[in-house]
């Protein structure tokens, strides 16, 4: 194959050329054709399909995203908001966090172990690139029915990937989920969040500036790795166009990725770059077109000069190929000397592969022949958007209006096996399986992991000063009202924050679809963007970046609407976190919040296979209400234990609270069967002092928020009313699903 | 008293190390494995992470590091030196420790809280401890589990070097529950588990690993 | 008892971290005979007997099915005395 | 380019978790032909030409040396076409 250079683009008008194939539309190949005043030549055609993806574009939920900026709440901890790499808020104390959630759902059910590991290995560079040392990371994952054959394959290979990669890296893994639905059958869930810490001194942002700086690869070779992926995605697959064959998976190294952290990282401290882009989907065609544009729009780089890993590869293939732990820096020619010292000294291999120009034009050459010239912000900026058609599915009044048809418990023999049988439930059961495999003491300022309801690290062991975060979704309630379902999830990650004590500052996510070509999945996505939107301006919370994930479906089935939230908090002490449960006997339990018979979308509804029924309706003034109520108890030191409840209601939650340090628990309530069973949200179990209990009440009364003392600690089991579960049946229950299932 | 800490390419748990020496009261210096110089320090710490990505075999590449030339020295004119989960497979493939360390029986990395026992306080890691003492501190790994021949494992039992056993289900085969060994002379120490993440219950499992650090300085201050 | 011997090797377009950081080591420690290193998996499977025909075969679908990975690795089977 | 392989495997006595793994797995897939199963490494080093002698002497020793522990491990060197 010959090269296609600019002189032959312009000479051969006509040439035809695999638009369609890449993913391109007939009418985005003929802006493209219009931007350039000619046709494009192969490379740049490469580009522009890369760059104008769905995955990287975001041309299908652009007009929807605005909403975060136009609802945006006025929040004085945001530094860096939505655009750049990750998100940055102050947390105090002259330090800056940074963290967001990424998807790797479809190379996860492709090659599980490396899918997932490279989803890891992404959002790490994606915060290291913000200027931060990466200090945790979660991961909220979604499978196929837990006893189905496939995700006995799929699962197992995911956490052992997220545990490989992460493990390698030092960073300690403090969260995520797991979560089983038929939907995820084909099309498992990866969604991978990592927290980054700075000081507000070493921001550091994408971005070009400075005639003749130099424009530096640096980290692992390129190979022909996930060529095309990217936009394959959205379209056909590519077809192979090289003389050898292309992987169809990338592969990681971690340890590649932690010495180019920690080279990263020594860089930073010696101010030794301007700008700095990571090479992830659409590698050096995201990178060289974002740093250009970012900046005043001229670089030039010359291909060639990027190291190999195959030499067979083709200019194009090299501009799409999306090999894993590289970093594109920009920086003075002065300063380059000691930046290699530093590369030579981690062994991190380092190439100048260009300049930047004063004009504002990217312009790519292959030996000296030129095969690119594009105003950058074409690429990188101005890909096409589209107000796809939308539809209310057929579906939502059909369940919206039907009754949720599922036994109510009554007698103590029905209460007993409720309880065990939602213990034992794997959306409920004990996660230790999947979470022992990650490592979670690594850099000793893990505070708290799981099981608790959020991860909390420290950030400055002499202040004590610590963020913590926690990731919900409900993909039910999302099934059966999308818009509330976003809000209910936003409010659950704020509250699993507050229960520990820490106040919640700013919410990240990844929005986990189907199809956007079809209206009902695009009517899905615009509810939960307008209800996070919403939802984040009735709570006061900057949404600071996150991810959009379509064409999550098995054939013509899309998976449910799963929006994942992120909350992050802030806690001026992390020694005064309070746990999610009780060690010791003699203490008040007390329900705070209101229970309705909220049992649609309910993990109860689930079990007995019934997704009907009105979502709850989420009450966001009242969720505040109920978080200050929880930091004020905190700053009073009025909680032993505080527990969110969620996923499986009362009865989960003390499950989780009596199992947690083998403390039992004297419950005496009205109304049992939806008391244990309904998912109202808003309410909270805490564990306090008796001698406590009527500050608690002030306290409750002060924020108008009903508290209610549904029994006392101690014991050896878990007593509700007339019903006595052992604490060691229960602990069976919970513990020996997942051995079971896995292994 | 200075303790050096080596950081291989790949090692995690440099800074904890480090935090742990300090806790204890001692000086922590940093060590380079390219560098050879020892820094004039008078114990060395090879601690856990994934030195060289764990390829090959955990510990294989390390153990080449031009540092280990000084520290297989210095441990022979009696230096102490410890080495924590990757840090006690640098020691093994160095041959300063007999064994070896394998894949853990269940084939998965495994974090947990582990109760163990210290069977020997003679080695000046271990010497603040009381014999059988039942501690809880983290381990973390895949490739835990001790491995060696039937006359190896006789003579550890016989001269007492094993130093410290898993308590309760084995958490990865390891041969007669060994979680820690020394050398014939007791100085060089190797341990599965991770003492440096146990100085203190705010951030680990107990404050009970903090006994390794202080046996160090306790050793070494007359 | 014979032997069955499975190889199991990356595809040569895959990236092979493993067999890098080998050949590093190799280069580090002044050998200086490797080109390229991979690093690959041998299975030994002992069977009762010489492998028979049907043996082999089943010890192919095996390695297709379980011993290798089709989207990253190649295999190869062989009797070995 | 020629190939030399070295093979690597667990000394006998010492325990294979991974080779039993996969005995049991094969197993419970309905494969019976297996009395047991070992798991090793396979190295595949890339040399120049045809190997020589002394590239062949100098794999041993990186074998000996950096391939293998011998305390669980033994080698074979060969070439391969
Ligand atoms: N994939 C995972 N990775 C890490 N932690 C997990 C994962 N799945 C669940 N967890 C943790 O296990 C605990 C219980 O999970 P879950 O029942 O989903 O909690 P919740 O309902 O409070 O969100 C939480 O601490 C959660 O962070
Ligand atoms: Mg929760």
């Amino acid at each position: 194959m010959s090269l296609d250079t600019v002189a032959t683009a312009q000479s051969s008008p006509n040439t035809k050329q695999p638009f369609a194939e890449l993913g391109l539309k007939s009418d985005e190949y003929a802006r493209i054709k219009e931007i350039l005043g000619r046709r494009p030549t192969s490379s740049e055609l490469a580009m522009y399909s890369v760059m104008w993806s769905e995955h990287c574009s975001y041309k299908s939920s652009k007009v929807h995203l605005r909403q975060f900026a136009d609802k945006a709440p006025e929040s004085a901890a945001l530094l860096v908001g939505i655009g750049e790499n990750a998100g940055v808020v102050d947390v105090g104390q002259g330090y800056a966090v940074t963290f967001k959630i990424e998807s790797h759902n479809h190379p996860s059910f492709v090659e599980p172990y490396q899918g997932a590991a490279t989803g890891i290995g992404g959002i790490v560079r994606d915060i290291l690139t913000m200027g931060a040392r990466p200090i945790a990371v979660m991961d909220p994952l979604r499978f196929g029915p837990a006893d189905a054959v496939d995700t006995r394959r799929v699962l197992p290979g995911i956490v052992a990937g997220i545990g490989g990669y992460g493990n390698s890296l030092g960073l300690p893994n403090i969260g995520g989920e797991v979560v089983f639905d038929r939907t995820y059958a084909g099309n498992p869930l990866v969604n991978a969040l990592c927290v980054g810490v700075m000081k507000h001194s070493d921001i550091k942002l994408a971005k070009a500036a400075g005639v003749g700086n130099l424009v530096v690869l640096f980290g692992a070779k390129t190979g022909g790795d996930g060529i095309g992926g990217v936009s394959v995605l959205a379209s056909e697959t590519f077809g192979a166009s090289g003389a050898t064959k292309r992987p169809s998976v990338q592969v990681g190294d971690p340890f590649v990725e932690k010495i180019l952290i920690e080279c990263s990282l020594e860089i930073f401290a010696e101010d030794l770059v301007l700008g700095i882009q990571d090479l992830g989907g659409a590698g050096l065609s995201c990178a060289t077109s974002e740093l250009a544009s970012g900046g005043s729009g001229g670089m030039k780089v010359a291909l060639d000069r990027v190291p190999l890993r195959d030499p067979s590869l083709s200019p194009e293939e090299i501009l799409m190929s999306e090999s894993q732990e590289r970093m594109c820096a920009i920086v003075e020619p002065g300063k380059f000397p000691r930046f290699l010292q530093i590369c030579k000294k981690w062994d991190v291999s380092v190439t100048a592969i260009g300049e930047v120009t004063d004009g504002n034009r990217l312009e790519i050459t292959w030996n000296g022949q030129l095969i690119v010239d594009v105003p950058p912000r074409t690429v990188a900026h101005e890909g096409p958007v589209y107000s796809r058609p939308m539809a209310q599915p057929d579906y939502i009044d059909q369940v919206n209006s039907q009754k949720v048809n599922i036994p109510i418990l009554q007698t103590a023999i029905e209460v007993k096996a409720a309880v065990l049988k939602l213990a034992a439930a794997p959306n409920l059961a004990d996660k230790s399986w999947v979470t022992s495999q990650y490592d979670k003491y690594v850099q000793g300022n893990t505070i708290q992991s799981h099981p608790e309801d959020s991860g909390m690290v420290r950030i400055d062991e002499s202040t004590h000063l610590g963020v913590a975060i926690s990731t919900d979704a409900n993909a039910n309630w999302s099934y059966l009202n999308p818009y509330q379902g976003a809000k209910l999830a936003l409010a659950e990650a704020a509250r699993n924050i507050a229960t520990a004590g820490a106040r919640p500052l700013a919410v990240t996510n990844c929005l986990n679809f189907g199809s956007p070509e079809d209206p009902g999945v695009m009517w899905q996505f615009a509810e939960t963007v307008r209800g996070l939107a919403d939802g984040c301006l009735e709570m006061g919370l900057p949404i600071t970046g996150g991810n959009v994930s379509f064409y999550n479906q098995t054939g013509a089935v899309a998976i449910l609407p799963t929006p994942v939230i992120g909350v992050l908090g802030v806690i001026a002490d992390v020694r005064t976190r309070t746990l999610m449960s009780f060690d010791t006997a003699g203490l008040d339990l007390f329900l705070l919040g209101q229970t309705d018979e909220d049992l649609a979308g309910s993990e109860w509804a689930f079990l007995h296979g019934e997704r009907t029924g009105q979502a709850p309706a989420a009450d966001l003034a009242r969720e505040m209400r109920l978080i200050e109520l929880l930091l004020a108890g905190h700053a009073a030191k009025l909680f032993h234990a505080a527990h969110d409840l969620s996923q499986g209601g009362l009865s989960a939650g003390l499950t989780e609270m009596v199992l947690r340090h083998s403390v039992g628990a004297i419950i005496s309530v009205e109304n049992v069967g939806v008391l244990l069973l309904s998912e109202s949200p808003g309410r909270v179990v805490v564990a306090l002092d008796p001698s406590k209990a009527i500050d608690l009440q002030e306290l409750a009364t002060h924020y108008s928020i009903k508290a209610e003392k549904i029994g006392v600690t101690g014991g050896n089991s878990l007593i509700i009313n007339d019903c006595i579960i052992d604490l060691d049946e229960l602990r069976h229950a919970h513990t020996s699903t997942f051995p079971r299932l896995f292994g | 008293m200075r303790v050096g800490v080596i950081t291989f390419p790949g090692t995690l748990d440099d800074k904890d190390a480090a935090r742990a020496i300090t806790r204890s009261g001692a000086q922590a210096v940093s060590l380079w494995h390219g560098d050879a110089d020892l820094k004039r320090v008078e114990a060395v710490i090879l601690p856990g992470g994934f030195s060289y990505g764990d390829y090959l075999r955990a510990g294989a590449i390390s153990r080449f590091a031009p540092v280990m030339k000084s520290v297989i020295e210095a441990a022979g004119e009696g230096m102490p030196v410890l080495g924590i989960c990757n840090g006690f497979q640098v020691l093994c493939e160095s041959h300063l420790l007999p064994g070896a360390l394998t894949r853990n029986s269940d084939l998965h990395f495994l974090c947990r809280d582990q109760e163990i026992e210290i069977t020997s306080n003679k080695t000046p890691w271990t010497r603040t401890f009381s014999i059988n003492e039942k501690i809880v501190i983290p381990i973390k790994n895949g490739e835990g589990s001790f491995q060696c021949d039937d006359k190896t494992l006789a003579q550890l039992e016989d001269q007492g070097r094993v130093i410290a056993r898993y308590v309760g289900d084995n958490p990865n085969g390891s041969r007669n529950l060994i979680a820690g060994i020394s050398n014939e002379q007791g100085n060089v120490v190797g341990l599965m588990p991770h003492p440096e993440h146990a100085i203190d219950p705010l951030t680990g499992p107990s404050g009970a690993g903090l006994g390794f650090f202080t046996s160090i300085l306790n050793s070494m201050v007359k | 008892m014979a032997k069955i011997v499975v190889d199991v090797m990356l595809k040569p377009e895959i990236l092979d971290p493993q067999g890098d950081a080998v050949a590093s080591a190799l280069l580090r420690l002044g050998f200086s005979f490797a080109q390229s290193v991979r690093q690959g998996k041998r299975f030994e499977i002992e069977v009762e007997g010489e492998p028979t025909a049907s043996q082999i075969s089943q010890v192919e679908k095996a390695a297709e099915l379980l011993l290798s990975n089709s989207v990253i690795e190649t295999y190869v089977v062989r009797v070995e005395k």
